[in-house]
């Protein structure tokens, strides 16, 4: 009891100070609320691939991973959080998930996001864990993330370079910016009556008189 | 119509009238494009051989002003900068000292599709670069590779169209990621002007050094006699877009606008990068895109590409004029016109597969395999044609080996071919001075 | 612990005893990786330029045979053939009609380990190559590169090791990936004979052409006199590794078993291909893992490099062929030690690396662009050696140019430097009826 007294006492700001302080601590502690919120950081307890794609820049990689056969196998946790043990599993998934949620809250991601070392050993393990009937005879078994980096030997995907989200990855990597104009589905003569000049959509070269 | 929902995103601020020259105006309604286009002013960036900076080619390797007697280049030759140049630059080569027709003008303003929309084509090739300047005075832009309308990419260059056209395709047929080489290949190509300047790409037998030799060959094309070795010679210029083509990225369907123009991100919005620049600026957008490697090891490895041609390239630049000058002795001690005309067609194939190579931009990065080969077979004819000509020198009895002169800067190099650079910059200033600030006050 | 299961399956039907050669024996233990190394005997796959098949290459490059004057691989030159043909192709080539030492064996046969441990390195390479012949029974096969006990790989020749303590480099430290090409460097490399016929590989000074140029030139090396040109010759012998170690696929870190020994599928398991082949043979397996192409687009990439580098390398030998034959007349007219001493150095130079390149498997895919520059720096120095040469025929009153034999095919080219190829036949089927039947008698 004596101890949190003097604890209380120790973090209670000098009597001047109080208001202001609780008034900051508000606005700290909003802050990392509408953070929270606004990156919905709790979405990420569960393992829903959607939830992963809250975040836009998430995208490019839920696309190229619906598309492949693992879209239809395994999720993004599978691959992306350990599944040995349970403490393992929520100390990444809770740590990886801050950091993202920092990062993307503030704009720091940068256009072409790169897997982080201990992101890469997590990967490899799962790779294993899943296909450890089919390499169990060749030396691949004992590559882990860490060794592949120094050399004892390749990494899954080193090879397997399109599985699972394609070899062309950034931020940008499906884009929408530019929809070409498809040729227009009304008739010639409507569009000519229209004043528009038929054809025009789909002509790629400017024609001059000469 | 459904469709149009597509098209919100291009809903204009105000729409952009056709053959609007002017980049501002289109920047209205763009200004994530446009501020980016206008770091094409930005010419700090510099790489290994690159880079936006001006570099003084003729000093940098002087055996250039031996290789160009009797042409313009042997005055004055830089690397490119920002688009944003384009017309500034024109106004101040010592290359435009010289009678120039307007044609020099189509790749480098956004006033020559308007231009040409109202005086025709040809009308706008056959008149003079002088005569045409006043009404250029946008840099390239916008309009250059974009319809206003509907923002789409589209060939404004016509001599692109016809030189496809000629091989039997048409180039409306060409798919989007097609346009996004095309649009570049309206100007970074090897050109040539036909009968009154008409613009010309050579490219009816094929797009290779070898294809466009037999090409020029079969239609006798001289851009100009050398005033040492008298051989009626070809220029070369940037043929970035057909190197480029035989190179692997090309052929994996990788585009000038995906290494060079990047997409980029701001917020939620996805915008292509309209600074166009060296992509070693921006690796991280570029080349990371499709290569996991690190920064340092990419750019590394495309040193390593450029330093093996560039040491190919030196090779291929003191053989060749070695070989000019060798050719002025011959022709000094009395060899015949017969006895030279080999010679001279080793010497004119060899510096066009020079040229080919030094010209484009990218040291060869573009195709570096490619641009090796055609270097290497530059360096085999340009000491073919010095080997036959000891034969020459035996004959006439001229002392063997040849003195070379110190070529080691650019200004002994000029001094050697007899050119009075006092003369020519003066001239420049005087024009400068009186000429271009009318062409200026036209607008 | 994993690491216990993945030994698991390496318990053994039959354990291997040490220096076993035999492969059979390995095999009862893995029948998969036996089975396809027994592959290796198929002879059928051809390539465009390579594959299991015979090529001759005197026939198909006779200005070899000019180039080689003097040397025994002016008689007999094939491309290589299976790991299964080691032995036999030793016995057949009729490089083996003069005499060798026993050093020739050590990158042929599975008995050179075992060997080596009972009379030592350097007991072993001073023995005569007939004198051990009768203890070389098995070829190239698992002792090579595994270690009976555990099946890791292992390297069982000390050349390599050797070659790397001499660099501070303890072969011990080798990560895994980069076993997977160093025990291929146990043989797929440049080497030499030492003192005392010792193998070395010459890489004091570096791996390029240039360093190992300049290391044989330090230390006076000399493997022949040629018969024509009279010049301290260098023979490059398949720098397969080195070239490839120049190359984009080296430094993303791509074995050369990553390509030539791909993993392959049984049902559920993976394992290691060990049908050692072109990998234009099992593209899908091998390249198009890594690459998502079709197999036609990859093959003919393959196939365009190979194409540039062949250009190079056809322009090359007829260069050097023609200037060891020019040598040859001015030595005769009289041209003095002195006189012919740069230009000998500029031959010896420029067939070293036409060779370096030549003699490297893969018709430079392997590292094209460094292959291409080192042809072109062979190609300007063959040509600078006639260059100057003709200043030695003027002198010394000569007609130029030379004319030059018909080297149309390689009988010619071998009438033309002198070479009895019926005694050099006769001989070695003599050999083939009289000795080599008793060294098969032996075990
Ligand atoms: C709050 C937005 C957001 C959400 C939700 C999100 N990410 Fe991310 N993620 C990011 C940002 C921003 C980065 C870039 C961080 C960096 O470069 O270090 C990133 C990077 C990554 C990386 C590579 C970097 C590393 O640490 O190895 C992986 C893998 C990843 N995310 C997987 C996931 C998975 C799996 C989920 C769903 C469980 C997910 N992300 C959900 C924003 C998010
Ligand atoms: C089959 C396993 C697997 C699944 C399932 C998977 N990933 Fe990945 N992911 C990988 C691998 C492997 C890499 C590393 C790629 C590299 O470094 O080239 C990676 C990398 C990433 C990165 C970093 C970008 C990069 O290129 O390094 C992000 C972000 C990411 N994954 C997000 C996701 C999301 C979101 C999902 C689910 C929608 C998902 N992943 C599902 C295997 C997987
Ligand atoms: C959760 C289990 C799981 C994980 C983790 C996993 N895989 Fe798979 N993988 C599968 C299943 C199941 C299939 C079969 C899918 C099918 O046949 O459609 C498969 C198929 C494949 C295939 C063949 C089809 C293809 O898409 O190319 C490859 C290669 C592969 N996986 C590699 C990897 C790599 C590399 C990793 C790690 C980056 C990995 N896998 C991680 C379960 C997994
Ligand atoms: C694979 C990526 C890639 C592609 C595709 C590509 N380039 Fe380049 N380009 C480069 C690199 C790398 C350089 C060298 C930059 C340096 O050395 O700073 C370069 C240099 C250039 C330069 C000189 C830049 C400067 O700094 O002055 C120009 C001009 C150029 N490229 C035009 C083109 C055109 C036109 C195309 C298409 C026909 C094209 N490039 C296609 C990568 C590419
Ligand atoms: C209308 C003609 C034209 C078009 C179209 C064009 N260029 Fe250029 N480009 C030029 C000219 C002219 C210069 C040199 C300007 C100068 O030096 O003043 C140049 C310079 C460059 C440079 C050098 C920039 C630097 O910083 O040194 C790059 C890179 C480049 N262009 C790439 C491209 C690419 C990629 C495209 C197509 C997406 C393209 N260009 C389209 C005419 C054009
Ligand atoms: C087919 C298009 C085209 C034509 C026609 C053309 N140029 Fe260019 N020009 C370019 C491109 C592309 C560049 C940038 C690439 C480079 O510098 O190699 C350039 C660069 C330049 C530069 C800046 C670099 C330097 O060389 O100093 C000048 C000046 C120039 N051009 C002048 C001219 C003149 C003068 C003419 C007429 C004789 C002309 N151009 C005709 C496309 C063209
Ligand atoms: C040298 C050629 C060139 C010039 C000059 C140019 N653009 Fe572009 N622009 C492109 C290319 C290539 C694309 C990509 C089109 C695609 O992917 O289909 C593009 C795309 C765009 C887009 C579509 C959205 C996007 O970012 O992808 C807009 C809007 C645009 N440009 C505006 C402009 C404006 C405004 C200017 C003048 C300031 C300009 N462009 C000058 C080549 C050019
Ligand atoms: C849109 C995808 C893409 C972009 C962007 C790209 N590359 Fe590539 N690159 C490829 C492909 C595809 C290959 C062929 C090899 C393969 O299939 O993996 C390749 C091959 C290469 C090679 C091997 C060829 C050689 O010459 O050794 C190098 C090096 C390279 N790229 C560097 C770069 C650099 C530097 C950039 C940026 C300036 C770049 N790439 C941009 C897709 C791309
Ligand atoms: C990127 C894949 C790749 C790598 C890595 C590679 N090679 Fe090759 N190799 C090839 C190709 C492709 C050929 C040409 C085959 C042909 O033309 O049929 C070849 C040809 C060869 C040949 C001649 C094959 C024949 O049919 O006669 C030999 C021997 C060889 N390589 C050895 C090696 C060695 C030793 C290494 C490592 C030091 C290595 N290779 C690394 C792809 C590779
Ligand atoms: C003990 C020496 C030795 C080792 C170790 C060795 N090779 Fe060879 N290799 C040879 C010899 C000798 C030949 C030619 C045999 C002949 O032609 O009779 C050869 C031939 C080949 C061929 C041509 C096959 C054909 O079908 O034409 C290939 C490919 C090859 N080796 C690749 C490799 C690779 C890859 C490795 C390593 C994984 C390797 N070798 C290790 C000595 C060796
Ligand atoms: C350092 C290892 C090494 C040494 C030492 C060596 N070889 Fe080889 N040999 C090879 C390799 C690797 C090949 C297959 C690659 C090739 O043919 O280029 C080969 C191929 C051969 C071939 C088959 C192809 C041909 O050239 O006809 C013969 C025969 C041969 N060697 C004979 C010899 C003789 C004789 C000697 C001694 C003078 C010798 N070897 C010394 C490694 C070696
Ligand atoms: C020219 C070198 C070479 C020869 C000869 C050779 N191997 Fe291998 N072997 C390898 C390489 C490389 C690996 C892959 C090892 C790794 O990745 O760590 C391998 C792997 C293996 C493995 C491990 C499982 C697998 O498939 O990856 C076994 C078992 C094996 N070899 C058996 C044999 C047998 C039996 C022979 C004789 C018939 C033999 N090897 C001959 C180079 C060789
Ligand atoms: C050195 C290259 C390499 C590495 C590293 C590698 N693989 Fe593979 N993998 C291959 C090749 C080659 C095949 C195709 C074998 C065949 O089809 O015969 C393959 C096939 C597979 C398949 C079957 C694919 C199908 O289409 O059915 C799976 C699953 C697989 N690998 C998983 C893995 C996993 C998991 C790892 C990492 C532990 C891994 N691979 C590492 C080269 C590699
Ligand atoms: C283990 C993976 C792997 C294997 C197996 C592989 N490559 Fe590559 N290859 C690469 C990488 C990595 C690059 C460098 C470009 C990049 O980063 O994408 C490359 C580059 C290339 C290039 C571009 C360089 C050039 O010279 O133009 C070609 C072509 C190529 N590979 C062909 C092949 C062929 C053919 C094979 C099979 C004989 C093969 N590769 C096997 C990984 C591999
Ligand atoms: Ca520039
Ligand atoms: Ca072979």
């Amino acid at each position: 009891m004596y101890w949190i007294t003097r604890l209380y006492h120790f973090i209670l700001p000098p009597k001047g100070w109080r208001s202001t302080v609780v008034i900051l601590a508000g606005i700290f502690t909003g802050i990392l609320l509408l953070v929270i919120h606004i990156s919905n950081a709790a979405s990420y307890v569960g393992d829903e691939p959607e939830t992963c794609t809250n975040c836009h820049v998430m995208y490019p990689y839920y696309a190229s991973w619906s598309k492949g056969s693992h879209g239809r196998e395994a999720t993004c946790a599978e691959c992306h959080v350990p599944q040995d043990n349970l403490f393992r599993k929520y100390y990444v998934k809770g740590t990886d998930g801050l950091k993202h949620a920092t990062y993307f809250t503030f704009r720091w991601e940068p256009q072409v996001i790169q897997i982080k070392s201990r992101g890469t050993g997590v990967v490899q393990e799962n790779c294993i864990r899943c296909h450890l009937d089919m390499v169990d005879m060749v030396q691949l078994v004992e590559v882990t993330g860490a060794g592949a980096k120094e050399g004892e030997g390749k990494l899954c995907w080193d090879c397997h370079r399109e599985t699972p989200h394609g070899s062309v990855r950034s931020l940008s990597a499906a884009p929408h910016a530019l929809v070409e104009r498809l040729p227009s589905v009304m008739p010639e003569w409507l569009l000519r009556l229209a004043g528009h000049e038929a054809g025009r959509t789909t002509s790629r070269v400017v024609e001059y008189p000469n | 119509e459904r469709r149009s929902e597509a098209q919100l995103y291009f809903q204009m601020v105000s729409p952009i009238p056709e053959w609007e020259p002017d980049n501002e105006v289109w920047g209205n309604n763009f200004p994530r494009q446009y501020e980016r286009y206008l770091k094409t002013l930005d010419t700090t960036f510099a790489s290994k051989y690159y880079g936006s900076v001006m570099i003084d080619y003729l000093e940098k390797y002087p055996e250039l002003v031996v290789m160009w007697a009797g042409y313009a280049f042997s005055r004055d030759y830089n690397q490119g900068r920002g688009h944003y140049y384009s017309v500034t630059d024109v106004w101040n080569t010592l290359r435009t000292a010289v009678p120039q027709p307007a044609t020099c003008w189509t790749c480098k303003s956004t006033d020559v599709p308007r231009i040409m929309n109202e005086v025709g084509v040809a009308g706008f090739y056959n008149q003079t670069w002088a005569g045409m300047g006043p009404n250029i005075q946008h840099p390239i832009g916008c309009q250059d590779c974009h319809d206003p309308e509907t923002m789409n990419l589209r060939i404004t260059r016509p001599a692109l169209k016809e030189a496809f056209a000629r091989q039997g395709i048409d180039i409306n047929d060409a798919t989007r990621q097609e346009m996004r080489s095309l649009v570049c290949a309206q100007c970074h190509v090897e050109y040539y002007f036909a009968e009154d300047n008409y613009l010309m790409f050579p490219w009816d037998k094929g797009f290779t050094a070898d294809a466009m030799e037999r090409y020029k060959d079969s239609i006798d094309h001289v851009d100009w006699v050398h005033a040492l070795s008298r051989t009626p010679m070809l220029k070369a210029q940037h043929p970035d877009y057909e190197l480029y083509k035989t190179g692997i990225h090309a052929q994996r369907d990788v585009s000038c606008a995906d290494c060079h123009m990047p997409y980029m991100r701001e917020g939620g919005i996805k915008f292509t990068d309209h600074h166009l620049v060296s992509p070693l600026n921006k690796v991280e957008k570029s080349c990371m895109v499709c290569h996991r490697e690190d920064e340092e090891a990419l750019v590394s490895r495309v040193y390593e590409q450029q330093d093996r041609v560039s040491e190919l390239r030196r090779i291929a630049e003191k053989n060749l004029a070695r070989a000019h000058i060798e050719a002025k002795h011959a022709w000094e001690a009395g060899a015949t016109e017969e006895e030279m005309a080999p010679i001279q067609q080793l010497i004119r194939h060899s510096q066009w597969r020079w040229d080919w190579v030094a010209a484009a931009n990218a040291m060869g990065f573009h195709s570096p395999s490619e641009a090796l080969r055609v270097l290497a077979t530059s360096i085999q004819k340009s000491q073919e044609a010095s080997l036959k000509m000891t034969s020459i020198f035996r004959k006439y009895n001229v002392d063997y080996p040849i003195e070379m002169p110190d070529l080691s800067t650019k200004e002994k190099a000029q001094a050697f071919i007899g050119l009075d650079m006092e003369q020519v910059n003066k001239e420049k200033a005087e024009w400068k001075q009186n000429v271009l600030p009318q062409w200026l006050s036209q607008n």
